[in-house]
């Protein structure tokens, strides 16, 4: 496995991506799917980037604090978002659209400051029992976490990813996938066909919580320290883009776009200045000239389709001048 | 020369030719009728003839002026009004901006008497003034939809089964409208489901065929027409 | 160099002889993004003294020294890119960066692993160069700086009892607010009451007015320069009079230029202040504007003085190997630079005298009873 | 088997539905005429869970509905049309028979991940049965296509297909002739007709008088909200109030 | 207590400040329905432009702030040709459309970035003081000090949205922006030229846009190439509790957020002055999901 890796990142590194970036790059992948899932079911949520820090800081705190093992680590952090995106799912979910994905930012935002503030918080509840004044440090607020060791390793990272991705596939086989597309054309003729909205809109909203918490764990061990700042709203607008600039057609999209995403800062090193610049103008120019994004079977097709109107169009001029002829 | 001439009209959808080589007239004050079954391009020759679909071939001819490649709000500004395939009211205005939510395109400024006269006509929408559009019944929305069109002030009204989703009253209350607006010297343009109420009124009809015009005629003889009878008089 | 001053005038070593005709360092300076603000000013800093070395030939002659420079926008993801590409890669003697603390705990390890020395020039966190031998930093933690200050103003102003303001969600100004309310502790002062803002904040009326209506005798605030000038504005707006004592986000011109009259009465503890006497900090300050059009801030003048710390151990382990660049930067003390004659204490922690100083009439001048005015 | 009573839908200060009392018994097609307006489409969004009345009981086989959710309306067997087709547009003619059959399945993820046989089983049943209604109504040759793009003759009669694939005891149709000439309009009467004689019992609303006294066993009319009138259709025919408020004078009657 | 009718003057005056931002961004989202993220980058601009003006070529504020304004709304037509319209027109999802936005704003701010450097010798700048009244009034008797500037900004956000809303609701203008908001097709129906009702929208927002920011730069003298990003998320909360596409909505939902925050740390919440923001916008959403002010979707099944 490690042979494989090392092969491959020595095709890649011509382009600048090191073991480290493609490490950055399969995360974003792992983040791709958790909100494809979402938008598969037509839901607006960009609370991902709140369940990746949920996930990061429960993880760490699994393998910082009580000394487990990161596969550990990670069941902790995915269990934890899970629970907590329960209880958050069943109220927001009933809004739509750009309500939605307000609501979800908001929870983002919430996430953050009591990441920041979790340490006062005990603290004052500590005093509060206690009597006189106490300090408890744990979480750190802005300081953030530090000297997690870097124990995610690529290869776990290609297998979680094939893992994750043998159930997207088995996920779109099942009525449950089905589901999640009936609900996103239309979500009231969904609910006549059977289809327990609010259910399957909580199954998925967890789901893509514990997805990104995943990415949160693995992340947090790469990074080697966590602070609340990383996983705010700039955050859960990247996520958004992988999915945007992958397209939403098939689940390869989101994840080739988290690739993508984080090959490209890495890969346009050299522009300098002109990196942003260029970025900005890539995201504007895919999502311009390639609708629906760098993976799109449809736009393939279209693509195809062009081609063969051109042929079609002779067809019609000569019928055109046939009839003209009588 | 003809108020409306259309000649080796030809529409496609990508792959999909809905129209191919479609000619009618339709001279000044008259009705004429497209009908036609489901699919068979009523409504895209109405969206081609406002603008919002190009053709690929052919040509529109509006008073002697060529339309095609004009932009739809000229088009309606020079007199070719349409009224749109299901209702299309915009849901978050009054009833009364809706109805003049158009009308800046008249040219006569006689605007608060038309409106008048559309409220007198249709009591229903003078009792909803203030209302949403949106919350309007199917029916409702109709007459909205219809009077709205009356006040921009058309030459040529182009109606998108007008018809469709009334309780029986209306439709009548539809035709007659129909006749009204004849009356006044309006010529219109109807695409209709309702086959015998349209040729009813209508001085000459087409009738289309998966993009094609198959048959022509005045009205009464196309009513005559064995044919016509089985396949869309039912 | 009494009459004229200029850096490297360091005789602690010889001329180096075996250096080749290039070397070659890194920077990861945050030049993208929000952190521009500091990222930008700091790699031209470096970009100013490496000029300066290379005219100097202080490396030698014929030896050229060049800086990769490396944007990290902020974010650890790339801070960790930039430097496996630099140290694994592009095979640089030496780093000086990255800009943000964060960025220094994700990415220090791996200068660390590889054996090649780094140095912030910006990092002020805990526990920087508890990362390893090869984990350097010039800049000054708070705890070197605020506790003083705290002590000489609190003697000065008799301050009994204040409203403490800083930003919570940035580990700067939240270490700087730790070793604030340790330093009033030791000094019994009393804190009343104590209010948070976030980055980017500019309305600050609302913390103020609060802290305010308890009458303290002195705010204590910890930010960083923008909002810094917006507190002491408002604050003065507000019709406080008192000190105001800040930490080192303080310590940007910018902060005595826009705050103008306002600025009276602030005290600030940093490690290097513009107002400094000494003449390499002076020639600085000139130098810097003259190229730049803008005058330098602390971390701008500790990314230069950064650049030629790292310049002088190449020189004086005359050898491009890393580990023997790492042993010439631990061993050198008393070195004349703008932030003062500065050395490395064991922990490779920077030592050096901190000021403390307050504003007048537009300008800092060092703090003390009469400056103070009392 | 589907019994209104008091039924009552207030919008604000407009009362859409008032009073309402309906049955429909087994293996009937009731009829639903009324002005625009009148409050039938609220009255079948009541019923199939979309809306809630506002005060009334709505019972189906001896089961209160009137506050349960849709998903759990359609379990119990109440399929609908809508007045707008509502198809998922993205989705192949035969995706959207397979949700219609959502209710019906039992299949759960982890079967899908496991392949287990039960699932195969029950997709291979799925795809058959979709596939026999797609033929039953003459779609089998665009199965493959996306609803949207179909024409909208063949739309209206997949939602029909979508409806009856959840296997409904009771269907309720919201004007599905809109837009088809009367040619289409008998050919779809016919169709309704077969399906009662399955079984079926349907509410059905309608302008089209013809097609009306085609299929209708017996007819509501809903005027203001309120029933106004309750017969056969020859009763209803006839029925001043009814042609009062909704047919007008019988001289030409509908098309 | 006595701090109290402080607080409430200065929640006023902050309010004023996200209210002027918040404008144009429901401007945009009630014709489009779409959220133009890129406003912040407009935001930025008449900031940007507005300090050129005065700070590098030395022209008084009263050439400087139109000027500055309509380089904005420029700024923002652009946006409409470049990040908008072709999506439109293909009528791609309202969720590309949003992305667009933030591609186009990173190019922009970007782009600022790349002009701050030559220009100021970094990413920040500063207008030069005392260009605008901001030394304080002071009402002895109520202890209350109030900046002149803020009091002006608050008159002007005021007018501005007297004016929009007029606009809007009572001019022929306004109508069609309200037609082509409902649907492109029916409003070109109705003789409505739908390319310029845009284009006009996009402009009238980049000016607001324009103002709010140049307004920004002159009260806190700071400009940098992200200031946008400090008011962006604000606005957006300001918007969603106020209504989407309600232009009192935004006023409203501004001063609310500004009252909000100035009200938690009153209390001793500084801490918590964004989770009380976004903990209440999540119970006013569930509780009516449209906003204070919007409409609930006028369509029905
Ligand atoms: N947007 C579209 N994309 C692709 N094909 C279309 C589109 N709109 C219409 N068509 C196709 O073009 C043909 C003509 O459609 P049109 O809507 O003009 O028919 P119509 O006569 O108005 O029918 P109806 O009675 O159903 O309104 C049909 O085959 C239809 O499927
Ligand atoms: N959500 C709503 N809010 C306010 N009024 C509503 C709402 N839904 C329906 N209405 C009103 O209730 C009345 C009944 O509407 P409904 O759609 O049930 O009529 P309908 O009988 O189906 O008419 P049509 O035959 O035209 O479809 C109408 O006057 C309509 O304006
Ligand atoms: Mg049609
Ligand atoms: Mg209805």
């Amino acid at each position: 496995m490690d042979a494989l890796t090392q092969a491959l990142v020595d095709i890649l590194r011509p382009l600048g991506i090191t073991e480290p970036v493609l490490q950055f790059m399969l995360v974003n992948a792992i983040l791709g799917i958790s909100i494809y899932l979402t938008l598969y079911t037509g839901m607006f949520s960009l609370a991902n980037a709140g369940f990746m820090a949920i996930g990061a800081y429960a993880g760490v705190a699994a393998t910082q604090f009580l000394g487990m093992p990161l596969w550990l680590g990670l069941i902790i952090g995915m269990a934890v978002a899970g629970i907590i995106s329960l209880p958050i799912g069943l109220p927001v979910l009933r809004l739509k659209d750009i309500y939605l994905a307000i609501a979800t930012i908001g929870f983002g935002e919430v996430v953050i400051i009591l990441l920041l503030n979790f340490d006062e918080i005990i603290s004052s509840i500590a005093t509060a029992l206690q009597g006189e004044r106490v300090r408890i440090r744990l979480l750190e607020g802005a300081r953030g976490i530090k000297g997690i060791p870097k124990s995610t390793e690529t290869w776990m990272l290609f297998a979680f990813l094939a893992l994750l991705m043998f159930l997207l596939w088995r996920l779109h086989k099942s009525r449950l996938g089905r589901a999640m597309a009936a609900i996103r054309e239309d979500e009231r003729a969904a609910a006549n066909m059977g289809i327990n909205v609010v259910y399957v809109k909580n199954v998925v909203f967890v789901m893509s919580a514990v997805v990104a918490a995943s990415a949160g764990v693995f992340s947090a061990h790469l990074t080697r320290i966590i602070s609340p700042g990383a996983y705010g709203f700039d955050k859960a607008v990247d996520i958004l883009s992988f999915a945007v600039l992958g397209g939403t057609s098939t689940w390869v999209g989101p994840i080739v776009g988290g690739l993508v995403m984080g090959a490209l800062p890495e890969v346009l090193r050299f522009l300098n200045d002109l990196r942003g610049v260029f970025i900005g103008l890539i995201l504007l120019g895919v999502i311009l000239f390639l609708p629906g994004g760098l993976i799109n079977p449809a736009g393939v097709r279209l693509l195809l389709r062009r081609a063969r109107r051109a042929l079609r169009r002779r067809a019609d001029a000569a019928e055109r001048s046939s009839h003209a002829a009588p | 020369m003809a108020l409306l001439e259309v000649s080796d009209l030809w529409v496609s959808y990508g792959m999909i030719a809905a129209l191919r080589s479609v000619s009618f007239k339709l001279e000044e004050g008259q009705v004429v009728t497209l009908i036609g079954a489901n699919g068979a391009g009523k409504s895209t020759t109405l969206n081609t003839l406002s603008g919002l679909l190009r053709a690929s071939a052919g040509s529109i001819r509006f008073n002697g002026v060529e339309m095609i490649g004009r932009r739809p709000d000229r088009i309606a500004a020079m007199g070719m009004v349409q009224v749109p395939e299901g209702r299309q009211v915009i849901a978050n205005m009054s009833v009364a901006e809706n109805l003049t939510a158009g009308a800046h395109v008249r040219r006569d400024g006689r605007t608060d008497e038309e409106l008048a006269a559309i409220y007198a006509r249709f009591p229903r929408l003078n009792e909803r003034r203030t209302q949403k559009a949106g919350l309007l019944s199917g029916g409702e929305q109709q007459m909205l939809a219809v009077g709205r069109a009356l006040m921009m002030q058309p030459t040529l009204l182009m109606m998108d089964e007008p018809s469709m989703g009334l309780a029986p009253l209306l439709v009548k209350d539809v035709f007659r409208i129909i006749a009204e607006i004849k009356e006044r010297g309006i010529s219109i343009l109807l695409v209709e489901q309702n086959a015998r109420q349209a040729l009813a009124i209508a001085d000459y009809a087409y009738v289309l065929e998966r993009g094609k015009v198959v048959a022509e005629g005045t009205a009464a003889e196309l009513s005559n027409n064995p044919a016509i009878l089985a396949a869309y008089l039912g | 160099d009494e009459e004229e001053p200029q850096m490297g005038q360091w005789e602690a070593c010889a001329d180096p002889e075996n250096l080749p005709e290039v070397v070659t360092i890194g920077a990861i300076f945050g030049q993208s993004g929000n952190i521009s603000v500091y990222g930008i000013p700091q790699s031209q800093a470096v970009a100013l003294a490496v000029n300066q070395i290379n005219e100097a030939e202080y490396l030698g002659e014929g030896v050229t020294l060049e800086v990769i420079y490396e944007d990290s926008a902020g974010a650890n993801e790339q801070a960790i890119a930039a430097m496996t590409k630099l140290v694994e890669e592009d095979g640089v003697v030496a780093v000086l960066g990255p800009t943000l603390s964060s960025e220094a705990f994700s990415a220090d390890p791996i200068a660390q692993e590889n054996g090649v020395p780094v140095m912030g020039v910006s990092n002020t966190a805990a526990g920087i160069t508890d990362m390893g031998e090869f984990v350097f930093r010039d800049s000054l933690p708070e705890a070197s700086v605020i506790p003083g200050t705290v002590a000489q103003a609190t003697e000065i102003f008799g301050l009994e009892k204040v409203g403490v303001l800083y930003g919570n969600d940035d580990d700067f100004t939240i270490s700087g607010y730790d070793v604030f309310v340790a330093a009033l502790e030791e000094n019994e002062v009393e804190i009343l009451d104590e209010a948070t803002f976030a980055r980017g904040d500019v309305d600050f009326n609302a913390q103020l007015t609060q802290l305010l209506s308890l009458e303290p005798d002195a705010l204590v605030v910890s930010a960083l320069a923008a909002e810094a000038t917006q507190i002491i504005v408002q604050a003065r707006q507000l019709g406080f009079e008192g000190p105001i004592i800040g930490g080192n986000g303080f310590n940007s011109p910018a902060v005595l230029a826009n705050a103008g009259e306002a600025s009276n009465g602030v005290v600030v503890g940093a490690a290097w202040n513009i107002a400094s006497p000494d003449p390499l900090s002076v020639l600085f300050a000139e130098e810097y504007e003259e190229e730049y059009g803008a005058l330098p801030d602390q971390f701008t003048a500790q990314a230069y003085t950064g650049a030629w710390l790292m310049a002088t151990a190449i020189r004086c382990a005359d050898s491009t190997d890393s580990a023997d660049v790492r042993d010439a930067l631990a061993a050198i003390t008393d070195f004349p630079s703008p932030l003062g004659v500065f050395s490395f204490d064991e922990n490779r922690n920077p030592v050096h005298d901190p000021v403390a100083q307050i504003a007048k009439d537009g300008a800092f001048a060092v703090l003390s009873a009469e400056t103070a005015g009392e | 088997m589907l019994h209104l009573e008091a039924v009552t839908r207030q919008f604000g200060g407009l009362k859409a539905l008032g009073n309402v009392n309906l049955d429909v018994a087994k293996g009937r097609i009731v009829g639903l005429i009324g002005p625009n307006g009148a409050g039938k489409t609220t009255l079948i969004n009541c019923i199939s869970g979309l809306d809630h009345p506002t005060s009334g009981v709505i019972q189906f086989e001896g089961t209160p509905i009137h506050n349960a959710e849709p998903h759990h309306i359609t379990r119990l067997g109440i399929a609908r049309t809508y007045q707008n087709i509502r198809l998922f547009g993205r989705m192949t003619a035969l995706e959207n028979l397979l949700i219609g059959q959502h209710t019906r399945g039992h299949g759960s993820l982890l079967g899908a991940v496991m392949f287990s046989r039960a699932f195969r089983a029950e997709e291979q049943g799925m795809r058959e049965r979709a596939r026999e209604l797609l033929n039953r109504f003459g779609l089998l040759p665009v199965a493959n296509t996306h609803a949207a793009s179909l024409p909208y003759g063949d739309q209206r009669r997949l939602e029909l297909a979508r409806a009856i694939a959840t296997q409904p005891k009771l269907l309720q149709l919201d004007e599905p002739t809109a837009g088809m000439n009367p040619v289409e309009t008998h050919a779809l009467g016919e169709a309704i007709l077969t399906l009662r004689d399955e079984g079926l019992s349907i509410l059905v609303v309608e302008h089209d008088m013809a097609f009306i006294h085609q299929v209708c066993d017996e007819i509501y009319v809903l005027n203001f909200g309120q029933i106004i009138a309750h017969g056969t259709p020859t009763e209803i025919k006839s029925d001043p109030a009814v042609i009062e408020a909704y047919l007008g004078s019988s001289d030409d009657g509908a098309a | 207590m006595d701090s109290f009718l402080q607080q409430v003057v200065n929640a006023v005056s902050l309010g004023a400040i996200y209210s002027l931002f918040a404008l144009g961004y429901a401007l945009v989202f009630s014709i489009l329905g779409v959220l133009n993220l890129a406003h912040s980058a407009v935001f930025m601009t008449g900031a940007f432009v507005g300090l050129l003006l005065v700070d590098k070529l030395h022209q008084p504020l009263w050439i400087a702030a139109p000027l500055a304004m309509i380089a904005a709304g420029f700024v923002s037509i652009l946006l409409e040709f470049v990040a908008f319209r072709p999506l439109r027109q293909r009528g791609a999802a309202r969720m590309s459309q949003l992305i667009s936005s933030i591609g186009a704003a990173l190019l922009i701010v970007n782009l600022a970035q790349l002009a701050f450097k030559p220009l100021w010798g970094g990413t920040e700048a500063y207008f030069p003081q005392g260009l605008v009244p901001d030394q304080p009034i002071v009402i002895e008797a109520l202890s209350l000090r109030i900046v002149p500037i803020r009091m002006i900004i608050l008159v002007i956000a005021l007018a501005l949205v007297i004016a929009l809303q007029y606009l809007v609701m009572r001019t022929r203008i306004g109508q069609q922006m309200r037609a082509v908001a409902f649907n492109q097709r029916t409003a070109a129906l109705l003789g409505i030229n739908v390319g310029r009702v845009y284009v006009l929208t996009f402009f009238l927002a980049g000016l607001l846009g324009g103002a709010a920011g140049l307004l920004y730069g002159l009260v806190f003298l700071n400009v940098t190439p992200f200031i946008g990003d400090d008011v962006a998320l604000v606005g957006l909360t300001a918007i969603v509790l106020g209504g989407l596409g309600s232009i009192n909505g935004a006023l409203v939902g501004g001063f609310l957020v500004a009252a909000i925050q100035t009200f938690s740390i009153a209390i001793g919440g500084s801490n918590y002055k964004n989770a009380v923001v976004f903990g209440l916008l999540f119970v006013l959403l569930l509780a009516r999901p449209q906003g204070l002010f919007g409409q609930s979707e006028s369509t029905r099944a």
